[in-house]
């Protein structure tokens, strides 16, 4: 088995998976946006609860996909728990890959980048103001 | 349907004749790498040397463009083309070679009726129907086409072990339907469509038949002219032929009142800045090159099928479908999606308990073993099953029992990297 | 415009690498055959053994079907297929990839356009302009969409020596023409039209600009980005590329905002019984299965192509012409067709006194030399000639002097044959 | 050479082409049509008289192409002119190439049938019924 493979299922990756972190709904979310990608059927919704000076105070995540889609949501919340509104908006594409570790084909980074995708636009979607059209 | 009359094929020597079922793959410094196992024919299959070696001789030997050319390089691929068209017309047992178009591939088959039948001939309040097992090619098109001519797409729903529920039929195909398209076999169910029936309750309705013949024609006999379709598409890449070419089969009366597709070169007999004529068949419907070597090689790919012959391969295909069933079946926590093997061709798609389907192909590709993960190009179908995604393994006639079993194992395998903490 | 800094081509290295121009034509048992002189470029081009080989690799090595698999192979396939893509771009120096869409060939591309940009944007009364000196493929497509529209097509007059009359432009590119598709070099006279000139004056005038880039892309350095055209077409086999590929090139707002072309598999983003969502650009027009294989060879005829130095094979042409034109001259009873050798690439028609062209090419045929007769699909072109048909030899950069000078003699042959009684 | 190819261009065939039987108008024509080869833009035009027992009095051709069809065109019209109507009727593509003589790829053997599909169509068009639409 090649190394990169091998990495891709490592212990770390997995407990993510199988023991995500805030897993469910945000207690009093300020801000929630969900995304998906048709074309694998991975979804992902992400709820935060943030302060007046933009400091994310809660992260929970939700979802339906397959483990790196499920276990890079789970490491982005934890990652984004706690930090100012100004360095999660800067939190790039490709900082979320290196936070996910392993090595990713083109195709699988899209699975890995979905749960980003669905933060950077809940830092922009208040609840309420919430666009709801094909998710309700 | 299957006699023991039909000898089997020599799996060995067919596979020698695939250079790329010999590659390794994940080597590096420190491990030799796996061996491929190639399960994903359903997609595209892998081309024997008979086929590669057909595309050089061309480009080596006898390349020009076709038609029109007064010399000896032009004449060459022009009757090598021809040819190519005859080889295909006896394949699927069509009359006239003129019925034989040569297109990119299904989607551009299904498109061309879709554009120019549709177009010409449908109202506001038509109905097309397909069905709920339809390969997204065999149903964008249409939905294109009703919007254009305010035609109503309908779906004959399937039963839960995904076969067409014929028990409704008769409230879909109504005097309002002016076309069904259907596939003859699923992509991802695997499921044989009773065609002979559809065609003929269709017919008596006054609808058109295309049959999306992807699935099929690779892997069992085809007959046009018994069938009585009226359009039947296919693709060489699904067919050990290359890639680019494809087939659309259309009866002649058809063809002949059909507006022309595209326009371009050699689908005219004359232009004037005023309008043109177009041409006769077939080439009314081939505007501009058309893809010369490929189309030549396709004739190389059903030599090669015929050689081994189609029944044969057929009954092979079914014997490793019966052998996975048994093997997914004994993995445990595997959801087949499609009927019984009895009804079924060599497609067997599943969920892994779990498992999501895009990290069991991850892992079996860690085993070398090359499947299929998602909607197949059939959300519509996985909806209906209320399936996000599934895990597809296809099959053909380079594929051994063996390989079935390793699939198994690396099944396995995947249930436990995900079974750490149950 | 060409510098002498242009290092001239190793022409007899570069037909080493050509299989098919080693071949002899007419053996026959009491005979050694003559040797094979291909002077039909402007119809196909033939390929080196880089672009062969690429093939043969791709098959052997790398082939499964490309996007949506998670397995080793079809990430190798899609890298290739989309490092080709990439090739194209920085060949023809587009901004971005989702600005290249692979397609069967110039006659797609351009039926692309008519279909989906023109049937979202025509009204009757809306003008198309052509020019008297298109190919068949970017008229018909045209008329065609006139019908479906109500559009009107006109078409620009030429000169009596080939060239666009550009006196008369304003006549012809008023605020009613939407679109305007002309040749950057027209494939029988091979006029080299002055498209900077007619792109400002079209987008002066509010019209889009599609150029049918068939003839020049293979034979001379493109710069869509400088040139700022709207569409830009051509065809792989026409610039040693492999058969069944081509290239649309558009800008991506105009893509963006255009209705799909086919419908299928991987165009869309998701399907649903009542309807479908596009992807993104390219996917969005290119439905089904591409020519994968063919896309990747392209690239590697990029490669070659490169490698040899465009401004150096225009160069190699434009002596060949010089040439061709001295030879032809010297002939006696030659008229050609199109303007003096400044203004033209390396495509030479013309027509031989008393001598049909279809005798004239079947002729050289004996000879090797294989040369196309008749109206090159550009019929409105010759009967604005009032030349039935015409002899053309068209040039490549594996072509040498000494095959010009054998023209010449195998004309001569010619004369005398039908000068018997004279 | 190849002796197929010398074949086309042997004197007989020249000899037709360059000096052609019955090649002009006819003299009080009862039956004539013109056709094309729109791709070659080859064209013959066949002018016949015949009697009322339907025998070929008069034939003579007219038209524009190639050497093979302008050859063929002469070898048919002197192979008709005074045979009865029947047996110019039952006169196949497959008499017209062996007529001819020379071998014949498949596109050449279009120009060398032009005039044999014009003569089939002439023996059904009377002068005056005669459709002249696009050729007028
Ligand atoms: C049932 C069915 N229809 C249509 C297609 C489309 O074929 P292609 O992509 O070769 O056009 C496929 C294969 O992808 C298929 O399996
Ligand atoms: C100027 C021009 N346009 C269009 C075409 C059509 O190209 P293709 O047949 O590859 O589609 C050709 C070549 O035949 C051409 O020379």
């Amino acid at each position: 088995m090649s190394p990169n493979e091998d990495e891709l299922y490592q212990e770390h990756i997995l407990d993510h998976y199988e023991d995500p972190f805030h897993r469910g709904k945000c207690p009093r979310p300020t801000h929630a946006h969900e995304d998906e990608n048709p074309l694998c059927g991975d979804v992902v919704r992400i709820e935060l609860a943030m302060e007046s000076d933009g400091t994310i105070r809660d992260a929970y995540f939700d979802g339906d996909g397959c483990c790196i889609s499920q276990a890079s949501a789970s490491m982005l919340v934890e990652r984004i728990h706690g930090r100012p509104a100004e360095e999660v908006k800067n939190f790039s594409a490709n900082d979320m890959l290196e936070l996910f570790g392993a090595k990713l084909t083109p195709n699988r980074q899209k699975c890995c980048l979905l749960p980003w995708r669905a933060l950077q636009s809940a830092m922009y979607s208040p609840v309420g103001a919430e666009d709801t059209d094909d998710k309700s | 349907m299957l006699t023991d009359k039909v000898a089997s094929l020599d799996v060995e020597r067919i596979r020698a004749d695939f250079p790329i079922l010999a590659s390794t793959l994940h080597a590096a410094d420190d491990r030799p790498g796996v061996p491929l196992v190639y399960l994903d024919n359903a997609a595209s299959t892998q081309r024997p040397r008979q086929v590669i070696q057909s595309i050089v001789d061309t480009y080596e030997k006898h390349y020009a463009n076709v038609h029109r050319g007064i010399h000896w390089l032009s004449d060459q691929s022009t009757d090598l083309y021809e040819e190519s068209r005859n080889k295909v017309r006896a394949f699927v047992n069509a009359d006239d070679s003129g019925e034989v178009l040569f297109t990119r591939g299904t989607t551009e088959s299904i498109n061309l009726v879709a554009r120019s039948w549709c177009d010409a001939n449908l109202r506001a309040g038509d109905e097309i129907l397909l069905t709920e097992m339809e390969h997204h090619s065999n149903i964008v098109p249409w939905q294109q086409a009703a919007e254009r001519t305010g035609a109503v797409v309908r779906f004959l729903p399937i039963t839960d072990d995904g076969r067409l529920d014929l028990d409704v039929l008769d409230q879909f195909l109504t005097e309002r339907t002016r076309v069904f398209a259907v596939a003859a076999i699923s992509n991802v169910l695997g499921t044989i469509n009773p065609l002979e029936t559809l065609i003929a309750r269709a017919h008596a309705a006054g609808a058109l038949v295309l049959v999306d013949a992807a699935q099929s024609v690779p892997h069992q006999p085809t007959d046009v002219s018994a069938l009585g379709a009226d359009f039947v598409a296919f693709s060489g890449h699904k067919m050990l032929g290359p890639s680019g070419v494809g087939v659309l089969y259309a009866r002649r009366d058809l063809l002949d009142a059909m507006p022309p597709f595209l326009g371009g070169g050699s689908m005219i007999r004359k232009v004037t800045t005023s309008g043109f004529e177009p041409a006769d068949l077939p080439s009314k419907f081939e505007a501009g090159t058309p893809p010369i070597v490929s189309a030549i090689a396709l004739g190389a790919a059903i030599d090669y099928l015929q050689g081994q012959g189609m029944e044969a391969i057929q009954q092979h295909e079914h014997r490793l479908c019966v052998l996975a069933h048994e093997v997914l079946d004994s993995v445990g926590g595997v959801q087949r999606l499609g009927p019984s093997p009895g009804d079924k061709c060599g497609i067997v798609s599943f969920k892994l308990d779990r498992v999501h389907a895009h990290d069991v192909a991850q892992i079996l590709d860690r085993q070398g073993i090359a499947v299929r993960a998602g909607h197949h190009c059939a959300m519509p179908l996985h909806k209906r099953l209320r399936v996000a995604a599934s895990t597809r393994a296809s099959f053909y006639l380079y594929n051994t029992p063996h390989e079935v079993e390793q699939l198994g194992r690396a099944l396995e395998a995947a249930k436990s990297i995900f079974r750490r903490k149950s």
